[in-house]
């Protein structure tokens, strides 16, 4: 094997695959053969760097020179200028969004700097689809030294030692989880690694078995052997085909290499690997209708207890913990519970992956030690809000989650002030919302997804949600009253306290926390009839300013309801009856004559 | 593929790959290595840039030391080419002009392992391809 | 005297008889089955359900049940161009609506609908994972992102000479 | 046994482990709303989703409300049942139930008897706070089962008795979300199902969602007709339970009164199906004696265990789910149908009328006679034999319509010749009657010997697979009897298999047999009321002179004068029947 000088990275996550990141490895070795490079220069698809906003991203090493809105065109110069000649392709790189300064190294940017990996260690720096790398990045070094140096009660130990909970959502303490599956009798037992990531607008567990699925695997034997299992079973979403992909190949290399299967290093445990597809059910997140997802069944959940841990799959004691929970264990084993324990807060060890997206600079994914605020994620790592505009809303924990608004952009991040703000970890989505944001209509469209989602076993959930999302959507119309937020609140009230499980019982935050932090906008538009933010259609008009108007009708060409009259170089009029507040007119006017009230 | 069976078999998978790697790891954390850039536009390689990247890279890795060389445009000094500008953890970077092997090899042992200043010294405040 | 008639090709039969071999006739198996069975045939239509609770022995009810619980199975066929519009948050705040409504116009069809020639359908989905690029539509396999309104009728005219 | 100390609303009591809290709290007489549970103790039948969020109690130390129905007592726990934070979130749970729910209970088919409407009533519910859109679905009328998908509540218990008990497959929760409900598949016809109208879905739906098909007012117009003689049969295991429709205890025989009621309703002729009941032993009876003499004999055409045919829903079963089974079952027709041969055939010959002037009506416990009466093969140019079948529940409807106060009645007998029975017929209406009632006659008619004694305990009970060995005079008989179809169905899994140690099996689709019937007065998961069912009919049987088939001096005078003798030509020709593969079938289509 040759020593490579150069290594370039290429991001083959699902985010810069899909904006044709494989035709720009494909050029790039291209242009490694024809200049005789082959020896020289390495071409590596690695899983997500995270900076999604950017995609694709294309990284040369070893000087970090981080290239960003890649194109497949883009091969040859990057090979003739940054590898031949040594000159990096300036326009490639990155920019700060502030400064608009090219920043070369990827370690100076914001986006970057605030970040600690962990669950990511191996993230765009391995090639997913090689063992090897893996290996050289000390994987399965963990599950050599649990197999012959620790017995399972000690490896249990470590892990309840280190702090770490749960990342699906609740935060459940996972060396516990772990210790009552162990403690569960029985020869048969399973461990089951969620990766159902259901929330819209997040990614973490795709990117981690996309880019590192090793690690997962690697996890799930060691708590196969902590607890007594020797089959797992990942539950992943068939939408995820890439995750997939790579899984299939990281479970047969890790059998070739005799790191999964039938006595493992030479040892008597054995532990085995098998798929699962989940088909679009966000309620099968929840531990119990994952279980009968995965028998063949509807995935609706059922009363615990019994625990999975007591009785699960097939009613076998099953342990079941997400792939970033996973993703966790074998830097805990190697390094030693204390090391994880020192970062993070109190109460809420290590870091969390979250995906950042919405209204602000740098979407993305990140890795942040836990306690971190708000401000620093939204304002360092993200950037900022995008055009400017004004911070209104960061919505965390996908559907179950809350709005948090300003006043809680200081608090620390953890597992406690979270819930205690209205919101939750939940799987780790951060949607940032600008003053463009209608905080009802987001509350709406978070209970649209929940009705849509809701297996509807239990009634308040099944008919619950839909009020709610009815009465929402009565009040975004214009035609609320104040007698229907009593109503909300009663529901709300009444959803959490009766519904069957975690996805019914969370269902009403978002209802509840913008009745709570969005008060006056709710008022607004049941008393005012207006929308802030211009969003309800049925609370706005347009209307074309006279002073402005210079008649040239471009806006009433575009109409597409023939609702602007006006002969050319005459003011131009909207005929309200006729408007369906598309806003193409406003779009359209270079004069800024049209206007919303 | 023979099967892992031993801590030994992990260690030499990992052995194997170690270079690559640490390419990568280094590139990761760049602020703990030494930083080594040198200037390799037309003029510098006319002036021998290459055969000095070649033989830093080459000896840095003889002598195990941890450190990123790379290349670069033209620094903007072309009557002391070739250039190469080392930045140790911490410190300022330094430029040293009209460098031969001789002068890399004094720069590697005297500089870079010990701190020691070198003549060749190009101390006026130049502008590095960051600062544009 | 049957109560129940299934029509289908020979073939057809045999790739559903041969997929439920091939998972062992495992009951629990029967959503990773469908999902092989959807991948050959677009959709699930209701002889191939009934087919597979036949070799399964389990009752048709319930594989039905299970089809229509979970999103990802349709027993609609699909168009030759399956639009998808992402509607999760990161596309939502980025507009996704006025896209579908966009989408919905120009084909003059709505949600879950294929078009009179079996050309388009259009269906909306969670989180595609690429919020980066939000809003973001997919058709087939290939991903359009940032996409505003007027470029809806540009990229519907990629596919118009097909 | 291992307990556990618990309070409930301040009283303290000692629970044994794993009881539920709903349990605990009737132990001490406090009463929790329950609307989607339902345990049948003696079937132990348990239907438990925890979805309807109306048994929500409080337990100190939990976030939320808890349901009763399914979280056991732990040691310690505190529970509250009724706070004001409890009756809220149940009223707004039922005011959201209501919301999605048709509001026309006034003429709904449940009316006074629907769970949801106590429910409301219970809970003071006087108005709908939450209003919005309703799921509906397309209604299905099949020729057994109303389903009204509108007013389903996703209890699930249809679908519990569906597929855990009588293991058909039919029912199951569809669709997602708020569109969910439980249906067949491709959510299509009853009639497009395996669904063998057994009815249980039926007997324990809590409100209109699953009804019988209504046909009252098709039985008025035939009554009201001068040109018809309406004849009417009354089931075994009717007599028994009609009282409970009139609030009386159930087990209560109400025998004479129902006939004085439906001789007041205006039948021309009140008879019985017992006496059919009778002539079916006669048949089945001589038909078993046949198979089993020629096995004996060494003759391997014959198979043998011979298995019961009077139980419409069996039939059903058997043909839709075991088509290489169809040649096992006895080809005597049930009851029903004999006696619609008979009344067609002989009855309308005495009258001196064609059979089509003659109106047969049966009462049945059941709802799959409606589809039985209804079946191709027992039909003579078009006339039915037997042309309305309606349920326990409808006749108690038309009583309470034509007669004041049914408790005050007076008794009044059968009319003659087809109202005589005994008690061999009566005990058709419970799980273990038709076999015990078949053996009394084949004893006798196979040894030529008494029986020594007319009660085979060994035969009764309500296991729901019983074994017992019969002793005919040394040779000894195996019995197998199941009831409720899921049971059946081991049974004759073990057929298949070449395992079945039987000679004869009865089966009945219903728990308990007749008396567990879909078109009974519903039990709402009271399983006592069936044991009391159960009493009553051998009550019944102890009651009449005569017990045994082919004693009754009008069988032997029907085959005098008409038939000839059990399994004649003219027998075989009116009582007896075949049956059809039922199974899906895959056309293979080329291009």
């Amino acid at each position: 094997m040759g020593t490579y000088k150069y290594h370039i990275l290429v991001c083959g996550g699902t985010g810069c695959k899909s904006s044709q990141s494989t035709q720009i490895v494909q050029n790039l070795n291209e242009e490694i053969k024809a200049n005789n490079l082959e020896n020289f220069v390495k071409v590596v698809t690695t899983g997500c760097f995270g900076f999604c906003e950017r995609g694709p991203i294309v990284k040369v090493l070893p000087d970090n020179s981080f290239y960003n809105y890649v194109k497949p065109e883009d091969a040859t110069e990057i090979i003739n200028e940054h590898i031949i000649k040594g000159r990096r392709v300036e326009r490639l790189l990155f920019r700060d969004p502030v400064t608009n300064k090219p920043v070369t190294d990827s370690k100076h940017i914001n986006f970057y700097q605030k970040q600690l990996r962990i669950v990511l260690r191996n993230c765009g720096v391995i090639d997913p689809e090689n063992i090897e790398e893996y290996i050289a990045r000390d994987g399965y070094l963990a599950l050599y030294k649990c197999l012959n140096e620790l017995t399972p009660t000690e490896v249990i130990d470590i892990i309840k030692r280190s702090g770490l909970r749960g990342r699906g959502g609740a935060g459940f303490p996972t060396g516990v989880k772990w210790e009552i599956a162990a403690a569960s009798p029985g020869p048969e037992k399973y461990v089951v690694c969620n990766a159902d990531e259901g929330d819209p607008g997040a990614f973490m567990d795709r990117s981690v078995l996309e880019g590192d699925p090793h690690s997962v695997l690697e996890a799930m034997a060691i708590c196969g052997y902590a607890i007594g299992a020797s089959h797992g079973l990942i539950y992943i979403r068939a939408e995820y085909p890439m995750a997939i992909k790579r899984l299939k190949i990281a479970i047969k290399q890790a059998e070739e290499y005799g790191l999964l299967g039938k006595n493992i290093f030479g040892t008597d445990f054995s532990f085995d690997i098998e798929l699962r597809y989940g088909a679009g059910a966000f309620v099968c997140g929840e531990e119990t209708a994952l279980i009968h997802s995965m028998e063949g069944n509807r995935g609706e959940p059922t009363v615990k207890p019994p625990y999975p841990a007591v009785s699960g799959y097939k009613g076998k004691p099953t342990n079941v913990n997400n792939v970033e929970t996973f993703a966790n264990i074998s830097p805990i084993i190697i390094k030693g519970p204390e090391w994880f324990a020192s970062i993070g807060t109190e109460k809420s060890k290590g870091t969390k992956v979250f995906a950042l997206a919405g209204k602000i600079n740098n979407v993305g994914l990140i890795e942040v030690p836990m306690g971190i605020t708000l401000r620093e994620i939204i304002y360092e790592i993200g950037g900022g809000i995008k055009n400017d505009k004004k911070f209104k809303a960061i919505q965390t924990g996908g559907p179950s989650g809350g709005c948090l608004t300003e006043k809680h952009l200081d608090t620390p991040i953890e597992y406690e002030t979270l819930v205690a703000a209205g919101s939750m970890m939940g799987s780790g989505g951060m949607i940032v919302m600008d003053e463009d944001d209608c905080m009802v209509s987001v509350a709406k469209f978070y209970l649209d997804f929940t009705v849509e989602e809701s297996c509807g076993k239990c009634a308040p959930c099944r008919i619950g949600n839909k009020r709610l999302s009815e009465i929402l959507d009565k009040i975004t119309k214009g035609n609320g009253t104040m007698e229907d937020i009593e109503l909300l609140k009663n529901l709300c009230m009444v959803i959490k306290d009766t519904a069957l499980c975690g996805l019914g019982q969370t269902s009403p935050n978002p209802v509840q926390s913008t009745l709570e932090n969005f008060w006056d906008e709710y008022v607004e538009h049941i008393v005012d009839k207006k929308c802030r933010a211009n969003k309800c259609k049925d609370l706005i008009h347009y209307y074309i300013d006279p002073e402005n108007c210079t008649g040239c009708m471009a806006c009433a060409r575009k109409c597409p309801v023939n609702a602007i009259a006006g002969e050319r170089k005459q003011v131009h009029v909207i005929n309200q009856d006729l408007c369906t507040k598309c806003g193409t007119c406003l779009e359209t006017c270079k004069f800024n004559a049209v206007y919303i009230i | 593929m023979a099967k892992i069976t031993s801590l030994d078999d992990l260690r030499k998978i990992k052995k194997n790959l170690e270079e690559q790697i640490s390419l990568r790891e280094k590139a990761e954390n760049p602020e703990s290595l030494v930083q080594i850039k040198v200037g390799m536009a037309t003029s510098g390689i006319a002036a021998g840039a290459k055969e000095i990247f070649t033989f830093l890279v080459d000896e840095l890795e003889k002598r195990n030391i941890p450190a990123i060389v790379t290349q670069t445009g033209d620094m903007g000094y072309s009557y002391a080419e070739p250039t190469v500008e080392v930045k140790l953890p911490g410190q300022e970077p330094v430029v040293f002009g009209w460098v031969t092997k001789e002068k890399a090899d004094e720069i590697i042992e005297k500089y870079i392992r010990n701190g020691e200043l070198v003549e060749g010294i190009i101390p006026q405040n130049y502008k590095t391809i960051d600062d544009k | 005297m049957s109560h129940i008639k299934i029509k289908l090709h020979e073939n057809q039969l045999q790739f559903i008889k041969d997929t439920c071999k091939e998972f062992n006739y495992e009951p629990g198996e029967l959503i990773n089955i469908l999902h092989k069975l959807q991948d050959k045939f677009g959709y699930l239509p209701s002889e191939v359900q009934e087919v597979v609770a036949n070799e399964l022995k389990i009752p048709t009810a319930k594989v039905f049940g299970v089809v229509t619980f979970y999103s990802y199975f349709t027993m609609v066929p699909k168009g030759k161009y399956p639009i998808n519009i992402c509607l999760g948050t990161a596309c939502y705040v980025r507009g996704a609506e006025k896209i579908l409504d966009e989408f919905k116009k120009q084909l003059n069809i709505k949600v879950g609908e294929s078009t009179p020639d079996s050309k388009f359908s259009l269906n909306c989905l969670r989180c595609v994972g690429a919020c980066g690029l939000a809003p973001v539509v997919m058709i087939g396999e290939k991903t359009y992102g940032r996409v505003a309104p007027d470029d809806v009728k540009k990229i519907l005219s990629e596919y118009q000479n097909d | 046994m291992e307990t556990v100390n618990i309070t409930i609303n301040n009283i303290q009591l000692e629970v044994p482990k794993s009881t539920t809290i709903l349990q605990a709290a009737r132990m001490i007489n406090i009463e929790i709303p329950t609307l989607c549970h339902m345990k049948l103790e003696d079937f132990c039948i348990e239907n438990k989703p925890a979805g309807c969020r109306i048994c929500m109690v409080d337990v100190k130390g939990r976030r939320n409300l808890v349901p009763s129905c399914v979280t056991e007592c732990t040691e310690g726990m505190v529970i509250e049942t009724s706070s004001p934070r409890i009756i809220n979130a149940r009223r707004t749970v039922l005011e959201l139930i209501l919301s999605d729910h048709p509001f026309e209970c006034l003429i709904c088919p449940k009316n006074g008897k629907c769970d949801l409407q106590s429910l409301a009533q219970e809970l003071g519910v006087r108005e709908i706070r939450y209003t919005g859109e309703q799921s509906t679905y397309r209604m299905d009328t099949s020729q057994a089962i109303i389903r009204n998908p509108d007013k389903c509540i996703m209890c699930r218990r249809c679908e519990l008795m569906c597929n855990t008990v009588q293991t058909c497959g039919v029912l199951s929760a569809v669709n997602r979300g708020f569109m969910s409900v439980v249906a067949p598949a491709f959510e299509q016809n009853l009639d497009h199902s395996p669904c063998t109208y057994c009815g249980q879905c039926v007997a324990v739906c809590p409100t209109a969602a699953l009804t019988e098909v209504d046909q009252t007012s098709k039985l008025i117009q035939a009554l009201a007709d001068p040109d018809k003689v309406v004849v009417v049969q009354t089931a075994p295991a009717v007599r028994v339970t009609l009282g409970e429709e009139f609030g009386m205890k159930p087990g209560t025989i109400v025998t004479g009164k129902m006939v004085t009621a439906l001789k007041r309703l205006g039948f021309d002729y009140v008879f019985d199906t017992d006496f059919a009941a009778d002539l079916t032993i006669m048949e089945e009876g001589t038909e078993l004696l046949n198979r089993l003499t020629k096995y004996l004999n060494g003759d391997k055409s014959v198979n043998l265990p011979i298995l019961t045919s009077c139980c419409p829903a069996w039939v059903n079963f058997f043909e839709k789910n075991f088509p290489d089974l169809i040649d096992i079952p006895s080809t005597a027709k049930s009851p029903q149908q004999m006696f619609g041969a008979i009344a067609k055939n002989y009855f309308a010959k005495q009258l001196n009328i064609p059979r089509e002037k003659l109106v047969v009506v049966s009462v049945m416990p059941c709802v799959a006679k409606k589809y039985e009466a209804q079946r191709e093969e027992f039909r003579v140019n078009n006339d039915p034999d037997v042309n309305i079948s309606i349920t326990t529940r409808e006749l108690a409807t038309l009583i309470k319509q034509t007669v004041q106060d049914f408790n005050s009645l007076p008794e009044s007998d059968f009319d003659r010749p087809l109202g005589e029975s005994t008690g061999a017929g009566a005990i058709f209406g419970t799980t273990g009657g038709v076999i015990e009632a078949a053996v009394r006659t084949a004893y006798e008619l196979y040894t030529k010997k008494p029986l020594p004694k007319i009660e085979f305990e060994e035969l009764r009970g309500m296991d729901w697979i019983r074994k017992a060995t019969v002793d005919f005079d040394g040779l000894k008989l195996n019995i197998g009897i199941a009831h409720g179809l899921g049971n059946a169905r081991k049974l004759l899994e073990e057929i298949q298999a070449g395992k079945s140690e039987f000679h004869a099996i009865e089966i009945m689709a219903c728990p308990g047999g007749c008396i567990g019937g879909g078109g009974q007065p519903q039990h709402h998961g009271k399983s006592e009321i069936i044991r009391a069912r159960q009493k009553a009919i051998y009550e019944e049987d102890r009651r009449l002179p005569l017990r045994k088939s082919h004693e009754n001096p009008y069988i032997t005078k029907l085959y005098e004068e008409y038939l000839g003798h059990p399994m004649s030509e003219l027998s075989h020709e009116l009582l007896h029947t075949e049956y059809f593969q039922k199974q899906p079938e895959i056309i293979i289509e080329n291009d």
